[in-house]
């Protein structure tokens, strides 16, 4: 598992390659909270290359949504397969999320 | 000549294919991904629905390693978690057992989608037990026991 | 912003993982594959050498397996094969017990790289299990037994 | 586990998808043999797709290996990688076959 972050114009891209479990979820937390204080205001979370997500995964992300909601940022996440996007759905955080299904759509939508 | 390319002999009936699993972790989170793995590609060997083995079993397994760990064992590193995997033509059955004192099963389980619980961060664990798998079942063997039984045709 | 690229938490220590599996199979060779398919995976868990997880461990179970579904239950389909896989941070010990009733190991290993035997089509299995692993035994128990041994180091 | 056969000039290359083991090798041979019945002369044999070969696998190449040779044809093996080498080697086939590096190197050895 690990994690890998860039930057494509004004929003940073995170790429969640491996599990997202409660082993190393605080690493993803803490990588794009280190982002947010350097003042970056666009997140995208790309899951292409994730295999599953655990419900304290889940919780992380819901975690950084508000954070950054609070600081007037955006968080899009993009590539949900369909066992990840059962996952969102089983939980109703598809509500909660705005979900894009590839990495350009949701870099559009910014 | 044409292109040939052909499949090897059909894959063996299922019937008679048994197994059972047996790991004992320290109550470490960091082990919890190979066990996965592990229980992941047994899942896969007798050919269990791929959704089974990528989404419910990984992610149920996952949830109850993580409690046992956590909450069972409050991680402490001379405490035990074990791991009981039986398959077989008909299902899946995993048992995870800790040395707590165990919990109310019906009592802990909370409804995550819930409006006033969505934007919780925790308390999605046995709900997804619950919702990945046929049946969950908790009880007492010299410890808490989670017992999660997934059957193929499901 | 520089290209970060980071690996999660180290891999957890491997002391005090341990596995043990047993898996049933009737004696057809179609189950050998998938049995192999589950103790690689096992392999991988505990972190041995990516040779031993590609070669070592699927070449030499293959092996016991087809001659104990082949010589051992000479292919009945009421007679199985048994395999017990138990690994820790140490070593891997696998067996496989047919129904049979045995063979003199030592009598039947044949060295198949001397020139009289090299153009042979068979009689490379016992040896390929010797070559691959720490330790090959054969002993009976309610059948014929074989026992590999392979140390995490070697 | 499958095998793709398909001819590149007048040399039937043949690939082995997954194991070559006691449950698949009566296939690999018959196929083989059916070209060789056809009047075929040169064969390569291709393992970069080849997961491991068990004792009876290369129980079956020594088999082609001398049928193909009695017919007055040819068999190139390629692309085994390091594991299989060393089953070669640990079984002193290295010594019997021609084996080439590459798909490339072995067309041009005919
Ligand atoms: N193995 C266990 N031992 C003791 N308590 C447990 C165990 N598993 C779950 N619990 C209790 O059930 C609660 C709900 O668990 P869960 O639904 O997984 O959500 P979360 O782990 O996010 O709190 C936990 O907070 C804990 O109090
Ligand atoms: N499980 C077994 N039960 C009975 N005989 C066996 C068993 N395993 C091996 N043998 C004997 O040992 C011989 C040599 O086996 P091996 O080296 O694997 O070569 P091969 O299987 O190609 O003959 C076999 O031909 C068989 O007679």
């Amino acid at each position: 598992m690990s994690f890998s972050i860039k930057k494509q114009g004004d929003i940073v891209v995170v790429d969640v390659e491996g599990q997202l479990i409660v082993g190393n979820r605080q690493e993803l937390k803490q990588k794009v909270l280190d982002e947010l204080e350097k003042g970056e205001k666009k997140f995208l979370i790309d899951f292409s290359q994730t295999g599953y997500i655990d419900s304290s995964g889940l919780g992380v992300l819901v975690s950084l949504s508000k954070k950054i909601r609070e600081q007037g940022g955006e968080l899009r996440l993009a590539n949900l397969n369909d066992d990840l996007k059962t996952l969102f759905e089983l939980t109703k955080l598809d509500t909660l999320f705005q979900i894009a299904d590839t990495r350009e759509r949701a870099l559009e939508s910014f | 000549m044409t292109d040939i390319r052909s499949r090897g002999e059909d894959a063996a009936p299922l019937g008679e294919l048994r197994i059972a699993l047996e790991v004992s972790i320290p109550s470490d989170v960091r082990y919890i991904e190979r066990v996965v793995e592990i229980v992941r590609s047994q899942c896969m060997a007798v050919l269990f629905a791929p959704r089974h083995c990528a989404l419910n079993v990984p992610v149920a397994l996952s949830e109850a390693l993580s409690n046992a760990i956590l909450y069972g064992n409050g991680e402490d590193p001379e405490k035990h978690v074990r791991v009981r995997a039986q398959v077989d033509d008909e299902q899946l059955v995993l048992e995870v057992a800790d040395e707590g004192t165990g919990f109310d099963l019906e009592e802990e389980t909370n409804d995550p989608t819930q409006l006033e619980n969505i934007e919780r961060e925790d308390g999605r664990g046995l709900f997804l037990m619950q919702q990945l798998m046929d049946r969950v079942e908790r009880f007492d063997d010299h410890g808490n026991v989670i017992r999660l039984t997934l059957k193929r045709g499901s």
